[in-house]
Parts: structure tokens; C-alpha cells; sequence
């Protein structure tokens, strides 16, 4: 067998890879202190990952290297076409306030930067909200029913067609139907009860059109791992899966057997 | 004679052969500063011809105006077959239209070979060409400048302000008024009846707010309608959990519960640790919460805010020990495993309406109704304009679009 | 029969398990091969993409963290394979900061295999904060917005990014979203006011969400989940992880049908029983 | 004091809002510029604000180990693997994932260690719809049971064997998605974009201050 084939890093690493998709597996079985060990590594792990990836984005590449461009020398000098840059050192100063947070008798600075950060962030969201989902929705959802062809006009039944006529008048009901279920000033009464009801059925069918795209999303992730382990189960690496896949067993075998009686699971 | 008239013959056929329609200069042809930009752009239009076709070509060129008023040498900017650039319908406004419907629009942005910069004048003209004729456009003279308002997106502004006024209109009234209309919503019966079953078998009540901080609509509704659970629970003294993933909201959520407590005069019932927390990870929650479940065995499970994929590992637990489940989220991807899962679902909107509902907070109140009034708007604007669009072709008017733009989305 | 239903609803879950478990294993180990049908949504954007002339500039966000990459890595892959064909000049970035690894060991495999070089004809921009204001910077500047690449080399003067300086010279942006920050964010902020022409590829989880976009033209193609990736496989003949994954799909889809299916006969069996079957 | 404490910060999110609100309709180079400069602010101040959820994480931690809690030991798990992956990205591997083509230590970490955590983490509900498949998902109501046929359509037509064994869930399927779906995910998104757009106009205009943090005006 050509085993070694395989770096010795990516052979470790394999294993590891199988170890901690065990553990985590291991859920299915219950709660148990294998789990909790990988669980607490990937957030430990994360949190680690996120912070140099913080680190060298936001501190090192968009204000340490633009600041060093600088010449402060040059700006005692008189010379103020470097000043630009030293613009990062404006957001600094208010990304600083957002940690006064921590320091309870000035964390009320904070709100400051919040208020410039929500603030910005309302602001700049109202119009391309009502841009892109508002008025450019209202669109497309009004269209003329008939098509107008070689002088006669035809209403077209084609439903395999999205912009049949047909069509249009059903997302038409569906829009429409929903937005009043979602009325809230009017009984639900007579002919509110109808079309409530019909936003209903809408809703529904909606709703298990997502449940269906939902369920192969998660069988996808399943079939993802299972190819990993399938992977890392030859003799290339050393039977990784099999071999930690019984480990793992025994050590939950060990862990039921050696808690107290009755207690439940944390 | 004969020959003559065999040339002559020859000429047209083999005029009619090459171009049916004979080699004219552009009509209308006129330059124009880009409307509703940044400057540095200039724009052309010219009216639509029977003779353009893919092989026809036009040439756009451009010459800068000198500090002396005279035009400099002219450069070929760009070439494109005559049968091309249109504008079509919904592309400009009616209200602010740089040229009717099927004239040609071009625009030229600045390049680096021919930088085009704003307050300079610029000469422009069109050369047609097809086979190795050709023929000229008068020239036409445009400056660009930058511009202070998009006027195509004065709708866009328009809305924003309508329902800005709406908005305000609406909480001013329910501040006179907090108990307005607004109509019963069916899951919020059945908070009465879980709330009574579980004093019954004396067995406790679960409530989540969900995986959102305070900064969330569906985490701010949560808590409001926890403080109204937490009235009844403390009229029928029954005992509250509401185990936490977030710091803060399980602060808000102490105060939302005593407050309860204290208004309907049980004071001295309130526990402090029904407010309680668990961790911030996901899954370490949620597997604490099952075994709450699976342990206690809760008459009543409510799980309003917003969930992540943990909804269905909670819901599903929480169905397999009896338990009556209420729902209220605005996560819409989880709604379906709610749906399916729960006694009583409240569909993203309802969940904040049941918040406004149950509190009567006017600026709650007065924001559904605001939210409302918009809806019927938009509603009404989608009948009419489909009425109006079928119109308009069955009666073949364009004048249809005087309503209809209102609604289109312009850039 | 009421006995035995009670008796069946009561089955430990852990059998339920199993089933799945073989579901997904035996397909994996014994594929069957059926044939992959082909969506307008997904020709939409094999189509623009095979349109685009050579040199044009392919943005692909790769916005998805490690947990969905069995669905959206196949994806990203075949759209990479298929932009490098072309020989497009690609331009990657991820809004997802725990998948920047992953989506730059996608770009550094792919353009490997396809003898693609960094900087020359592809770059990977890396992750940076901000989403919405992250976007409008690159619209107004790309320079701004990231000085340097993943890699920390200047992005100014790279040769890939000849003739760009924002996201209106963009021909066609992809993001493959898991969430939030992800496709609807990319039209709201970017091509709302940059104009470029855009598409998705999403989740499962995300797909349905994106209908309205895709019909009114705000998205010109939708590439969903793992069956959306097989598709793209097959449109580029060049069959990866998605097409294998099928199978093993299709088995799970139907246990699962199979499950709701008892589930009900039960429910319905036992429903005749007082109160609430719990 | 009070006015720095509440009314300053009202203030500013009412000019940053208004101003930035109306910056969208202004193609002016002026404003071109403004928006320029404050979204690429915006980058470094959310770079801030990130440090802030790592950093009350870190907290939570550290009082379970200073307090020796029940389940103590796993936060000193999740500490080690912090504090490894921070020395080796920052000191070893200087950040980068790849050096040279070559995987470098941090990536290392990263492609063996987080990527299977994480993917496993959500694979797991695999399993949990197969469960709730058969124990929960019943068609108690008319509702129910449309949502269910439909869902079981839409898992039929979007695999190879469905579409083999009954092809026309396909087109069924196609019509589900892009007309029924379609119209509920189009009056969803309308109903919550006005939402939105209510949110940040209460926002702008000081109705809405929850985001503000620390309660009531203290």
C-alpha cells in the first residue's frame, strides 16, 4: 500500500477531521461529553480564527498600512497632502467609543458610536429597500393580462410559462391574498374571510415548497460529511474512520456505564 | 437610349439590392448632458429612421469646444449598428423623459482616450455609414455638469415621504386612541389555554426569545408578549422558565417579568431565577433546552423571536413530550418545521401585531397601522395597475403610464 | 392495529437514524447514475456566462462558511471551471468571515487544475467587514475597499484588475449565499446603483426566498443547492461531488417521504383515540 | 450631562440618517464622495463592533472557569483552542492560510479542525427531520396538509428519482417555485421591507432606541 503517499500533516489532519465529526455525531446518540469537547472546540477554534482574521483585515491592511503611508514629519512641516492619510484614524476614534462598553462608567460613549453607525445604516437602507423590494416587486407583479398578436388579443393558458396570463393572474391573487392576510386593521369576515383564507392555502403551499428545498439542503450537508469519512476510511489514511468510529463507541460505552444511575442528561 | 435606360435600371435595382431605404442624415439628432448623473458623461438621441439596420452603421464623434468658442479636431468615439439603442418603455419616466419612446439614446461616459470633463463644452455629430457611403449629422453642442437630483427616483423619494407621514400620522393617533381596531389573531386565544392546562396538570411553562439580540423586531416583540404570558402566569400561579442565550435580553427580561408581576399585585411570587442563562453557542443551547424538555416535562412550550436550525431539534423535542407549542417567528426558512411542529403558529407580521395587540404600546399600535395603510396602498396599486396595463393594450394607449410609472423602479 | 401503531409512533428515534445513515451511505458506495434534468433558472446562467466575451470580468462571491460547503462548494467549483474556460478574469471575495479558508483553498484548487494564475488571471480579494457599506465601498472603489488581497499583495496595478476600478465595470456578479449577507444583499446595495448583471447560487435552505428576484429579472439565473450544482456539473460536462451526491440524495428524499408518509397513516390510525395524539 | 447622554446620540442618528437617506437620490460628486469615504468608515467600525461580541464570549467563559461551574473544564477547552489558534495564526503563520501554494499551520487548523466541526454541526439535522418526519410532521389540519403535499412534490421533482419515477412532479415542481412560491415570497418581502423601512424611519426620527443598549434611559 502506498501510504506513504500522503503527507504525514494531511495524514494527522485526517485523522483529527474523523475524530471530531465522530464527536459531534456522537449527539445523535445523546448529550454526552464527547460532543461537548468538540462543540466547545470549534467555538473555541472560531473565535480564534475570527479574531486574526479581524486582526490582519481591519487592523494591519485598512489602517496600519494606509496610516504608514503616511509622513508625519512632513505634516509638522506644513506639508498637509499627507494628512489623507490619516482619514482611518476618524473611524478609530468611533470604534473605540463602541468599546467604552466595557468600562461601565463611560460606557454610555458608546451610544454615540451606535447612534453614527445605526444611523448611517437606517439611512442608507430606506431607499434601496424600497428600490429593490418595494416598488421593483410592485413591478413585475403588474402586467397586462391579455398579449396583443397579429391584431387579435389572447389570454394565454400556459401554466409551464412563469409569464403566462394565466400565471400572472394567480401570483396576482397569491400577492395580493398574503399581503391582506397580513391585515391587521379589517375583521377577517365575509369577503375578508375569503381572500384571508386563500392567503392562507398560498402561505402554505409557499411554505412547503421551502419545506421540501429545506429537507434536501440538510441531506446535502449529510452526504457532504459522509463522503469525508468515506474518504478518510482507506487504507491511504491509515482506516481513520473505522478505526476511530469504534474508539468512539467504546468511549461512549465507558461514559454510560461509569455515570450514576438515574442522573439525566445535562 | 437603351443603354441609358439599362444603366438607369441597373442603378436602381441595384440601389433597391443594397439599401431600400436611401443613406440620410440622423433627424433630430442633438447632444444633451447626461441627465441625473455625476457629470463627466454626455448623452445623444436621435429619432428612429426605417432605414436602420444591423449593417447600417452609426459613428459617434466627439470634438472639445476650445476657451475661444472654436471646436477642435474631431475624434471617433464609438460605433454601433443603426438598428440599436432604442428606448423602450419603462425606461425612462414620463416625468422626465430625455426623448420620446423608439428615438435612439446613447450615452457617453469619459474614457482615457477621449476624457470628458464637466463644465467644458463638447461639439458632437453622428456619421452613418453602409457599404462605403456615408453621410453626416449637423453638429450638436452639449456641456456636461453634474447633477443635484435624480429626478427618475423622485417616486422612490415620493414613497419614502408618503409613508413617512403615514407613519407619524398613525402613532400620533394611537396615541390619543391605543386600543384603535385591530383584529383578533387566532394563536393568541390559545396562549389562555395553554397557560390554563398547565396550572391544571402543574406543570411548568417554557419560553424562548429566540436567537436575536435587543436590536431585533422579533426579540423586542418576544419580550413584550413575555410580559403578558407572565401576567397570566402570576394571576394562575403557575411557574415560569425562560432560559436565555443573550445577556442582555435576559436582563430586559427580568424587568419585563417582575413588572408583571408586580401589575397584577403578585409581587411576592416573582422568582428571580425563572429568568435564566444557558450559553450563547447554538447547539449547546439548544441540547440544554431539550433536556429541560425531556426532564420537566413543560405543559406549554412558547418559542417566539427568531430561530436559526435549531427550531426543529427544539420543536420536535418538545412535541414528543405533549407539550401545547405556540409559535411566533419571522424567520420565514424555519416557518415551515413551525408550521408542521406546532399547535399554533404565528406567521412572521403576526408576531409583531400580537406584540402591539396584547401591549396597546401606541408607537406599536400606530406603526401597524401605519404598515397597513401602506399595504392597501400597494394592493390597490396592483389591481388598478393590472387593470390599467390590460387596458392599455386592449385600447393601445400609452396613457396608462401616467399611473403606472409611479410604481416602476427608474434608475 | 391501534396497539401496533402506538407501538411504531413510540419507536426509539435512533432507528430513524439508522435508516438515514444507510440511506446516505450505500448510494454513496453503489451509485446508481440516474440522469440530471436541467432547470431554466440554472441555463440562465450557463448561458450568460458562455455568452461573455474572453476578458470579461467574472465577480464571484463565495458567501458561505464551512457549513454549507457540501452544497455550495460543488457550485463555486463549476462555476470557477467554467469562468476559467472561458478564461474570464475572475475576481473572488467572501462576506463570510469563517469561510475565508475555504474559499480561498476553492479558488487556489481550481485555478491549479486549470493552469490559471493569481493576480494574472484571477485574484482573490479575501474577506473584509461590513457587508452593505463593504459593497457601496467597492461600488465607488474597489481600490479603497481593499487595498490588498488575501494574500496581502497591493491590488493596485495587478494585471486581472486592468480597466476596474469599481463594480460598474463588473460583467457578471454570482454570490453564493448561505444567508445573510448574501444574494438579495448584493442586488439591494450593489447592483440596485452599480448596474452590473448579476445572478445567485444558494442553499436549499435559501432558494425559494430568491424566487421573486429571479422573476423579476433582479437575478437572471438561480443555481439551488446540491441539485442546482449537479446541474451545473452536467451543463459543463465535467461531472463532480454534486452529480455523486445525487444519489444519495434521491435515497434520502425518499425515506423521508416514506416517513411523513407513516407518520400520517398513523397519526390518522390513532387520531380515532381521546384528545390529542401526543 | 444628560444632553451628551440622550439627546446627542438621538441627534446623530437623525443627521447621519436623514443625510444618508437622501444621499441616494443626489448623483452629485459631493455626495458620490461622502458615501465613498463613510462606507469605507463603516468597514473599520464594524471591525470594532465585531471585537465586542468575541470579547463578551471571552467573558462568559472566563466566569465559568473563575467560578468553577458545573461543565467548567469544557470553557477551558474552548479557551486552549482560542488562545492556540490566536498564537499560531499571529505569531506562526502571520495570518495567512496559504503561503506560497503551501498550506501553512493556521490553515492547517482551520481545514482540519473547523471545517468538519462545523459542517458536522449542522449535518446532524439531517437526522433530525428524518425523526421529526415520522413523529411530528402530521396533516393535523387542512394547512397542514397542503403544506405537506406540497413539500412532498417539491422533494420528489428536485431529485433525479423522483423526476424519473413520476416526471411531471418536475414541472410541478417548476410551477411550485416560480408562481405559487413566487407570489407568497413577493407579498412576504413586501410586508417586510415596509416593515424594515418603518423600522429605520423610527429609528431616524427617535421612536425606536433599543439599539442603544442598557435599557432605559439611565
Amino acid at each position: 500500500m502506498p501510504e506513504h503517499l500522503i503527507p504525514t500533516h494531511a495524514l494527522i489532519g485526517a485523522w483529527i477531521a474523523v475524530g471530531l465529526t465522530l464527536f459531534i455525531f456522537s449527539f445523535l446518540y445523546k448529550d454526552n461529553p464527547l460532543f461537548k469537547i468538540g462543540e466547545h472546540l470549534y467555538v473555541g477554534i472560531s473565535v480564534g480564527y475570527s479574531v486574526v482574521v479581524v486582526w490582519y483585515t481591519v487592523f494591519i491592511r485598512l489602517i496600519w498600512e494606509e496610516i504608514a503611508k503616511g509622513n508625519p514629519m512632513a505634516i509638522l512641516g506644513g506639508d498637509f497632502s499627507d494628512l489623507k492619510h490619516y482619514e482611518p484614524l476618524i473611524p478609530v476614534m468611533i470604534g473605540l467609543l463602541i468599546w467604552t462598553r466595557f468600562i461601565p462608567k463611560i460606557a454610555w460613549l458608546s451610544r454615540l458610536a451606535f447612534a453614527f453607525v445605526v444611523g448611517f445604516g437606517s439611512g442608507v437602507a430606506i431607499p434601496r429597500t424600497v428600490s429593490s423590494t418595494i416598488l421593483k416587486q410592485i413591478e413585475d407583479t403588474v402586467n397586462p393580462l391579455l398579449t396583443m398578436s397579429n391584431g387579435g388579443f389572447s389570454f394565454s393558458l400556459d401554466l409551464a410559462n412563469p409569464q403566462s396570463g394565466v400565471n400572472t393572474v394567480i401570483l396576482l391573487v397569491g400577492v395580493i391574498s398574503v399581503l391582506f392576510y397580513f391585515f391587521f386593521s379589517v375583521e377577517h369576515s365575509g369577503a375578508g374571510y375569503v381572500t384571508a383564507r386563500t392567503g392562507v392555502y398560498f402561505l402554505m403551499i409557499g411554505f412547503g415548497a421551502a419545506f421540501g428545498y429545506t429537507v434536501m439542503s440538510r441531506m446535502s450537508l449529510l452526504i457532504g460529511r459522509f463522503g469525508d469519512l468515506l474518504k478518510f476510511s482507506t487504507a491511504d489514511y491509515g482506516y481513520a474512520t473505522p478505526i476511530l468510529l469504534l474508539l468512539t463507541i467504546v468511549c461512549l460505552v465507558i461514559w454510560e456505564r461509569s455515570r450514576p444511575r438515574g442522573a439525566g442528561s445535562e | 437610349m437603351i443603354l441609358v435606360s439599362l444603366f438607369l435600371l441597373l442603378l436602381i435595382h441595384g440601389a433597391a439590392f443594397a439599401a431600400p431605404f436611401p443613406l440620410t442624415p440622423p433627424e433630430g439628432f442633438r447632444a444633451l448632458d447626461t441627465p441625473n448623473d455625476a457629470g463627466t458623461s454626455i448623452s445623444l438621441v436621435w429619432k428612429a429612421s426605417p432605414g436602420d439596420s444591423k449593417d447600417r452603421k452609426v459613428q459617434v464623434w466627439l470634438a472639445e469646444k476650445k476657451a475661444n468658442g472654436s471646436v477642435g479636431e474631431f475624434k471617433k468615439i464609438t460605433e454601433l449598428p443603426s438598428k440599436s439603442r432604442y428606448i423602450k418603455p419603462g425606461d425612462f419616466p414620463w416625468w422626465d423623459q430625455p426623448a420620446a419612446k423608439g428615438d435612439h439614446y446613447v450615452k457617453i461616459p469619459s474614457s482615457q482616450s477621449f476624457p470628458i470633463e464637466d463644465g467644458k463644452g463638447y461639439a458632437a455629430k453622428l456619421v452613418i455609414r453602409e457599404g462605403d457611403q456615408e453621410v453626416s449629422s449637423p453638429v450638436s453642442e452639449a456641456t456636461p455638469a453634474p447633477n443635484w437630483v435624480n429626478l427618475a427616483q423622485i417616486n422612490n423619494l415620493a414613497f419614502v415621504v408618503v409613508f413617512t407621514g403615514i407613519l407619524l400620522t398613525s402613532i400620533g393617533a394611537s396615541r390619543r386612541n391605543p386600543h384603535m381596531y385591530l383584529r383578533r389573531i387566532a394563536g393568541l386565544d390559545a396562549v389562555e389555554e395553554a397557560i390554563g392546562r398547565s396550572t391544571e396538570m402543574g406543570r411548568p411553562i417554557l419560553y424562548l426569545t429566540g436567537a436575536g439580540d435587543m436590536g431585533d423586531v422579533s426579540t423586542i416583540a418576544a419580550t413584550v408578549i413575555l410580559g403578558e404570558v407572565a401576567k397570566k402566569v402570576a394571576r394562575y400561579d403557575t411557574t415560569l422558565k425562560v432560559p436565555h442565550r443573550d445577556p442582555i435580553v435576559m436582563a430586559v427580561c427580568q424587568e419585563v417579568v417582575k413588572e408583571a408581576y408586580v401589575e397584577v399585585g403578585r409581587p411576592d411570587a416573582y422568582r428571580e431565577d425563572s429568568n435564566f442563562f444557558i450559553t450563547g453557542d447554538q447547539f449547546s443551547y439548544t441540547a440544554a433546552v431539550d433536556g429541560i424538555m425531556l426532564r420537566e416535562k413543560p405543559a406549554a412550550n412558547f418559542f417566539m423571536g427568531s430561530y436559526f436550525a435549531e427550531s426543529l431539534l427544539l420543536t420536535e423535542t418538545g412535541a414528543s413530550t405533549g407539550a401545547i407549542q405556540i409559535a411566533g417567528t419571522d424567520s420565514d426558512h424555519q416557518l415551515p418545521f413551525f408550521v408542521t411542529t406546532c399547535d399554533y403558529t404565528l406567521i412572521g407580521e403576526e408576531l409583531y401585531a400580537a406584540s402591539a395587540y396584547l401591549s396597546r404600546e401606541p408607537v406599536l399600535v400606530g406603526t401597524l397601522r401605519g404598515q397597513d395603510i401602506g399595504k392597501a396602498i400597494i394592493m390597490a396599486a396592483l389591481i388598478l395597475g393590472t387593470t390599467l396595463a390590460t387596458l392599455g393594450v386592449l385600447v393601445q394607449s400609452d396613457a396608462v403610464n401616467y399611473i403606472l410609472d409611479l410604481f416602476k423602479d427608474f434608475k | 392495529m391501534k396497539e401496533f401503531a402506538r407501538w411504531m409512533v413510540s419507536i426509539d428515534r435512533r432507528i430513524i437514524f439508522v435508516l438515514i445513515a444507510l440511506g446516505t451511505l450505500l448510494p454513496l458506495l453503489h451509485p446508481f447514475g440516474l440522469p440530471i434534468k436541467v432547470s431554466p433558472e440554472v441555463r440562465g446562467v450557463y448561458d450568460y456566462i458562455e455568452n461573455l466575451p474572453e476578458g470579461s470580468v467574472f465577480f464571484l462571491s463565495l458567501d458561505f462558511d464551512p457549513s454549507s460547503k457540501p452544497e455550495l462548494e460543488p457550485q463555486a467549483v463549476a462555476l470557477l471551471r467554467h469562468a476559467f474556460r472561458k478564461h474570464l478574469r475572475v475576481i473572488g471575495m467572501t462576506h463570510w468571515l469563517p469561510g475565508t479558508g475555504l474559499a480561498d483553498s476553492i479558488f487556489a484548487r481550481v485555478a491549479k487544475e486549470m493552469g490559471k494564475q493569481a493576480e494574472k488571471d484571477y485574484v482573490f480579494l479575501g474577506w473584509s467587514p461590513g457587508t452593505g457599506s463593504l459593497v457601496i465601498a467597492m461600488g465607488q472603489d474597489l481600490y479603497k475597499a481593499f487595498p490588498s488581497d488575501n494574500a496581502k499583495h497591493p491590488t493596485v496595478g495587478m494585471p486581472v484588475l486592468e480597466g476596474v476600478r469599481n463594480l460598474r465595470d463588473v460583467n457578471y456578479l454570482i454570490s453564493l449565499a448561505a444567508g445573510n449577507p448574501g444574494i438579495e444583499m448584493w442586488y439591494v446595495f450593489g447592483k440596485d446603483k452599480y448596474r452590473f448583471e448579476m445572478a445567485g447560487g444558494s442553499t436549499g435552505v435559501m432558494a425559494p426566498g430568491l424566487y421573486p428576484f429571479l422573476r423579476s429579472g433582479q437575478i437572471n439565473g438561480l443555481i439551488g443547492g446540491l441539485q442546482g450544482a449537479a446541474e451545473y456539473e452536467t451543463l459543463i460536462g465535467q461531472k463532480g461531488t454534486a452529480v455523486a451526491g445525487m444519489d444519495a440524495q434521491s435515497a434520502d428524499h425518499f425515506v423521508i417521504i416514506t416517513l411523513v408518509l407513516l407518520c400520517n397513516v398513523f397519526y390518522f390510525v390513532l387520531r380515532g383515540d381521546k384528545g390529542r395524539p401526543a | 450631562m444628560i444632553f451628551f447622554k440622550r439627546q446627542l446620540p438621538l441627534a446623530i442618528t437623525l443627521i447621519m440618517g436623514v443625510v444618508f437617506a437622501l444621499q441616494y437620490y443626489i448623483p452629485h460628486p459631493v455626495s458620490e464622495d461622502a458615501i465613498t469615504h463613510l462606507s469605507k468608515w463603516m468597514q473599520i467600525i464594524s471591525g470594532f463592533a465585531m471585537v465586542l461580541g468575541l470579547a463578551s464570549l471571552f467573558q462568559v467563559h472566563a466566569m465559568k472557569i473563575k467560578r468553577q461551574v458545573p461543565g467548567w473544564g469544557y470553557s477551558g477547552i474552548l479557551f486552549f483552542a482560542m488562545l492556540a489558534t490566536l498564537a499560531v495564526g499571529l505569531f506562526w503563520s502571520k495570518g495567512e492560510t496559504t503561503a506560497n501554494g503551501v498550506q501553512t499551520a493556521f490553515g492547517w487548523i482551520y481545514s482540519y479542525t473547523m471545517v468538519p466541526l462545523q459542517a458536522t454541526m449542522f449535518s446532524i439535522l439531517a437526522f433530525f427531520i428524518a425523526s421529526a418526519a415520522y413523529r411530528a410532521f402530521r396533516a393535523r389540519s387542512r394547512e397542514a396538509a397542503l403544506l405537506l403535499t406540497a413539500a412532498v412534490v417539491v422533494m420528489m421533482g428536485r431529485v433525479p428519482l423522483g423526476q424519473f419515477l413520476l416526471p411531471w412532479t418536475w414541472d410541478v415542481t417548476q410551477w411550485l417555485l416560480n408562481v405559487i412560491n413566487s407570489a407568497v415570497r413577493r407579498a412576504i418581502l413586501i410586508g417586510v421591507s415596509m416593515g424594515s423601512v418603518a423600522l429605520s424611519l423610527k429609528i431616524i426620527l427617535g421612536y425606536e432606541r433599543s439599539y442603544l443598549g442598557g435599557g432605559k434611559d439611565q
